[in-house]
């Protein structure tokens, strides 16, 4: 069955491109039943800084060769330290996306026990793509200031 | 009373041999290059390289050690491969030889490959030690046919003496004419492959899987005896090769055409190994490397059965 | 031989024999198998690509580096016997190209380890890469390329740049400015 | 010397099995591989914030960074996120021209893998001849573009130029060198023994869990699976130029040597994608309209993309290469995601297939898979 007709308040944003906007305890449904239809690849798991609301968007993006649709479930969180439930047991790859979410934006993922370090090394600040982390200051408090070899 | 006149120039003699043999290695590691580059179509490095290379090596400074075994154990190999050369018959020449001596041959091959897994062993990368593992294994599988074939040779020509066989063939009678020889000479080429390390029996070294290998610690000054060691090598294994199929160059008989004959045995022997090895160098272009598993199971069941065939042919033969 | 010629010649060697470490740091690694392969062939140098640092010259940082990738480099550097040559490829080891604002990429190579040749571009041109190994050569020849002795004579001022770009922490950076007005 | 029975084995950064500026951290006991780990990291720009920093347009240059054997996938991929969210529809001949530069673009990925590929078991003959032979196309390239690498020739609302009026000729001899040395490689690979042996049935990714690890492109068709984004949404002008899609067991005139979804299939199924790539360019240079290759943009540098969600996929050499955008009416975008096909492959796929693997097949595994670390971690 169609995303439409399994979900009567997705809305079709554009010609294949179905947009679902939900409450996070129902992303494990919506996923387990899109992926039973033929919903079965998982395309990526995005997350999107709307500073000014002070919401994380996790967009859970699926796509099913047979229907030749791509959904959107987008789900709103709190920027302050809101978690939430890991999707990882659906979807393998999951996993991966979850681990680096948490490395760039902090979105912490309950039950997701490999939330270690994933691309950056020893990163000490907050977490590089939130919109309030300012990256040209940064290179310019440290890349530029780091002294350069003095020969006598 | 020692005779010490001629006791300098048979060591002059030998260290001059030993320079040759070097030398000789080197051109050829510029020749495999340039062969190489051909085949890849590029126009590849200068013939000299080999040499611009070991000295490169021989100039560069030593930051670290592993120890002394490290450090000896390249002389080691170095000085193995080139006792191995003076004991083989070059163009007909033999420096130290006696009875017996194909045995003495192949256990001398042997050494420099143990100093070898000695210093790559005492480096302590893990690479170096997978690739010793291989190393060793691939010896011991390419020994079986080897041997197999050298023993129907010993058995057909009745001697276990390398100068006798390479006598034995002279006048052009080659081993690789008689029937079941070619098919020997077949055999013992893929375990030159093996020796000469190059594919598809390149498994030690290979660079994608284990960073090059036993080799991957050695640098600098230590890099260039071994390099030294691999160069040396492809002369002693084809002249091997040479001696035991291709009557070791020998064209002209010494008492017949005195000078003459050394000087064109030698350019015989020179192209011998250089044609010998160029086959080598084609395979290796053009064959992916096997499992190590994959080699084992060549070598001892397709080669080393061929082997023996081999040898009960020529045993039957003989006795009846 | 006495010491001057006897390092002529080892210059002499070491500039037709440079091997070159095969390490991608960056996409600059795109256009060195061109240079590798039929159409520029740099083993006509004698030049070709070694597996480990302990056998390598030259050391071609292709691009742009992160933090995470310069440590390694900086480990690879500290691998190669000296003499050794570094090769900065690319604007992005210059002053960072077109990440100039990225927060991961180191801007300056020259502050962690010393650099021998720069090739300007984004990527640089088969073309250009064979023009600084032959830059590089000629600097062997004249004695100019002094990188690794650099390196041995400023280790500490290196050193302490590559700890302050591994921390990514701003008072680290702070501090030694401070130490350096005193 | 000791010799341990179980060791660990650091695959890269430096080490020529490595595709790329990437580590495999492998936990090896005797030959066989227990577990593997990929570590990832060292080439992260931090593409996504630099996006997000920059005008829409300015970002063009970037994206095609992401993906250095084929950087035109993204500068697709993006453009038509962008003419997406804007509404815009390119004009006829654009669409033809993008589909010559991606196919082109696909034959060079491929030449450089199946080299690779060849390459990690030996054959150095074969990754010099690829490398060599791709170097012809690049020529092409900047004969139209300008660049040998990086082209940024596609932008939103077309391409940035026409094709110079020699382009036909051009494209048409490379295409013909190239299909006179296809037969050279099927010699040296396809056809050789011991590149069989090496490669079938080995690294094989379970065909029945391929869609649900997200397993795309080359990838998931050597595991038997039909599926193309050029088929199933075509972009470009793919809709109207007629190709077949290689996939296992339909692998051609390349023998069925295997069960499917190993290097063997993986290496088939980019040879024969180089010769369905070749007959795309010369159909769509046939087909080829004439008439405008942009649009006529009211202000290059002052665009207000309309707020909205769009997500575009292309079907790269490598797989899925997909770009989510998210533009909040402004000048810049809110974010920018990009789902590259290695994320997938070269990090779960690879650590869960890699446990009992010889040490000697996961480089090749690693490579064939396709993995290019710029487009995991960007």
């Amino acid at each position: 069955m169609m995303a439409k007709e399994l979900f009567p308040e997705a809305q079709e944003i554009r010609k294949g491109r179905i947009r679902i906007e939900t409450q996070k305890d129902k992303v494990g449904e919506i996923i387990k039943k899109l992926k039973d239809n033929g919903y079965e690849h998982f395309v990526m798991l995005s997350c999107v800084d709307w500073i000014k609301e002070g919401k994380f968007e996790l967009v859970y993006q699926m796509w099913s060769y047979q229907y030749k649709e791509h959904v959107m479930i987008s789900i709103k969180i709190n920027r302050d330290g809101e978690s939430m439930l890991s999707m990882r047991h659906l979807f393998p790859q999951i996993e991966t996306y979850e681990r680096e979410i948490h490395e760039m934006f902090g979105v912490n993922f309950i039950g997701n026990p490999n939330l270690k370090e994933f691309i950056l090394e020893g990163w000490p600040h907050m977490p590089p793509m939130r919109k309030d982390f300012d990256t040209e200051k940064f290179v310019k408090d440290f890349y530029y200031k780091i002294p350069e070899v003095k020969e006598e | 009373m020692v005779n010490y006149i001629d006791l300098t120039i048979q060591i002059l003699v030998a260290m001059g041999v030993t320079a040759l043999g070097f030398a000789i290695g080197m051109l050829f590691n510029g020749i495999a290059r340039k062969i190489t580059a051909r085949i890849h179509n590029r126009v590849g490095p200068p013939i000299y390289q080999g040499y611009i290379d070991v000295l490169k090596l021989f100039t560069k400074k030593t930051n670290i050690s592993h120890g002394w075994i490290f450090d000896f154990a390249a002389l080691f190999s170095v000085a193995g491969i080139a006792l191995t050369f003076l004991f083989l018959p070059v163009a007909g020449v033999t420096l130290l030889s006696g009875e017996g001596d194909i045995f003495l041959i192949l256990y001398l091959l042997a050494i420099p490959a143990l100093g070898f897994a000695l210093g790559a062993g005492a480096s302590g990368n893990p690479n170096a030690a997978v690739g010793i593992m291989r190393a060793l294994m691939t010896m011991l599988a390419y020994e079986l046919p080897l041997v197999m074939v050298i023993i129907a040779m010993m058995v057909y020509y009745d001697t276990t003496s390398l100068a006798v066989i390479v006598q034995k063939q002279a006048n052009m009678q080659w081993a690789i004419f008689i029937p079941v020889f070619f098919i020997g000479a077949l055999v013992a080429d893929m375990a030159l492959q093996g020796m000469l390390m190059e594919k598809p029996f390149d498994i030690p070294i290979a660079p994608h899987e284990i960073a090059s290998g036993p080799m991957v610690e050695f640098g600098g000054k230590h890099l260039g005896a071994l390099m030294l060691y691999k160069m040396m090598g492809i002369v002693v294994e084809t002249t091997l090769f040479v001696d035991l199929f291709l009557g070791g160059g020998v064209v002209l008989s010494v008492s017949q055409f005195g000078w003459l004959a050394y000087l064109v045995n030698f350019i015989v022997w020179f192209l011998l190994i250089l044609f010998v090895f160029f086959i080598a160098l084609l395979i290796n272009a053009v064959f992916p490397r096997f499992r190590i598993e994959q080699a084992l199971k060549f070598y001892w069941k397709y080669d080393a059965i061929v082997g023996i065939l081999i040898l009960i042919w020529i045993f039957v033969g003989v006795t009846i | 031989m006495n010491h001057e010629n006897w390092s002529k010649l080892a210059r002499i060697m070491s500039k037709r024999s440079l091997w070159m470490i095969h390490f991608c740091t960056g996409c600059g690694a795109m256009e060195m198998p061109p240079v590798m392969t039929s159409r520029y062939d740099m083993e006509r140098f004698g030049m070709h690509a070694m597996a480990t640092p302990r056998q390598a010259d030259v050391f071609l940082v292709t691009g742009y580096l992160a933090v995470k990738t310069l440590k390694r480099v900086v480990q690879v550097y500290e691998q190669m016997r000296d003499p050794k040559y570094v090769i900065g490829f690319g604007s992005c080891t210059i002053n960072g190209g077109m990440y100039w604002d990225s927060y991961n990429t180191i801007k300056d190579l020259s502050k962690y380890i010393p650099v021998d040749v720069y090739i300007a571009g984004c990527m640089p041109r088969p073309e250009a890469i064979m023009d600084s190994f032959l830059k590089l050569f000629d600097m062997i020849d004249k004695g100019e390329a002094i990188g690794w002795q650099k390196y041995h004579k400023y280790y500490d001022q290196y050193k302490r740049n590559q700890r302050m770009a591994f921390s990514y922490r701003l008072d680290e950076v702070k501090d030694i400015k401070e130490d350096d007005k005193e | 010397m000791t010799i341990q029975k179980e060791f660990e084995l650091f695959i890269g950064p430096n080490h020529p099995g490595a595709t790329g500026n990437m580590s495999y951290h492998i936990w090896v006991e005797g030959d066989k591989v227990k577990k593997a780990e990929t570590r990832v990291g060292y080439l992260h720009r931090g593409f996504e914030k630099l996006m997000e920093k920059r005008i829409w347009m300015q970002n063009v240059p970037l994206v095609c960074r992401i993906c250095v054997p084929e950087p035109d996938v993204n500068e697709a991929a993006y453009s038509m996120a962008v003419e997406d969210l804007m509404g815009w529809e390119i004009p006829e001949r654009a669409k033809y021209i993008r589909t010559i530069i991606l196919e082109m673009a696909r034959i060079g990925a491929h030449l450089l893998t199946v080299g690779g590929i060849a390459a990690s078991l030996g054959i150095y003959t074969a990754a010099q001849w690829g490398v060599g032979d791709r170097d012809y196309l690049l020529d092409v390239f900047e004969e139209i573009t300008g660049a040998r690498v990086y082209h940024i020739y596609i932008w939103p609302g077309g391409v940035r130029w026409d094709l110079p009026k020699n382009a036909k000729e051009l494209i048409t001899k490379v295409l013909d060198y190239l299909e006179s040395r296809l037969p050279l490689y099927d010699d040296l690979i396809m056809n050789n023994k011991v590149f069989v042996r090496r490669a079938a049935d080995v690294g094989v990714v379970p065909k029945d869990k391929a869609v649900e690890w997200g397993v795309t492109g080359p990838n998931l068709r050597a595991a038997g699976y039909e599926y193309d984004i050029r088929k199933l949404e075509p972009y470009a002008a793919y809709d109207k130029i007629d190709f077949e899609v290689p996939y296992y067991p339909k692998l051609g005139e390349y023998e069925v040597l295997s069960e499917g979804s190993d290097i063997y299939t993986r290496t088939a199924i980019r040879m024969l994608e180089i010769q369905q790539s070749i007959k795309i360019i010369r159909q769509a240079l046939k087909d080829m309209p004439e008439g405008d290759v942009i649009l006529k943009h009211p202000q290059w540098f002052a665009w207000k993309v309309p707020a909205g969600y769009a997500y575009t996929h292309v079907e790269s050499s490598k797989g899925e290469f997909g770009y989510f955008v998210v533009s909040d009416g402004g000048k810049k975008p809110v974010r920018v995601h990009v789902r590259g096909p290695s994320y997938t492959h070269g990090i779960n796929v690879l650590e869960t297939i890699a446990p009992g693997l010889n040490i000697a097949d996961f480089a090749p595994t690693a490579i064939s898979l396709d993995v290019c670390p710029p487009d995991i971690e960007r």
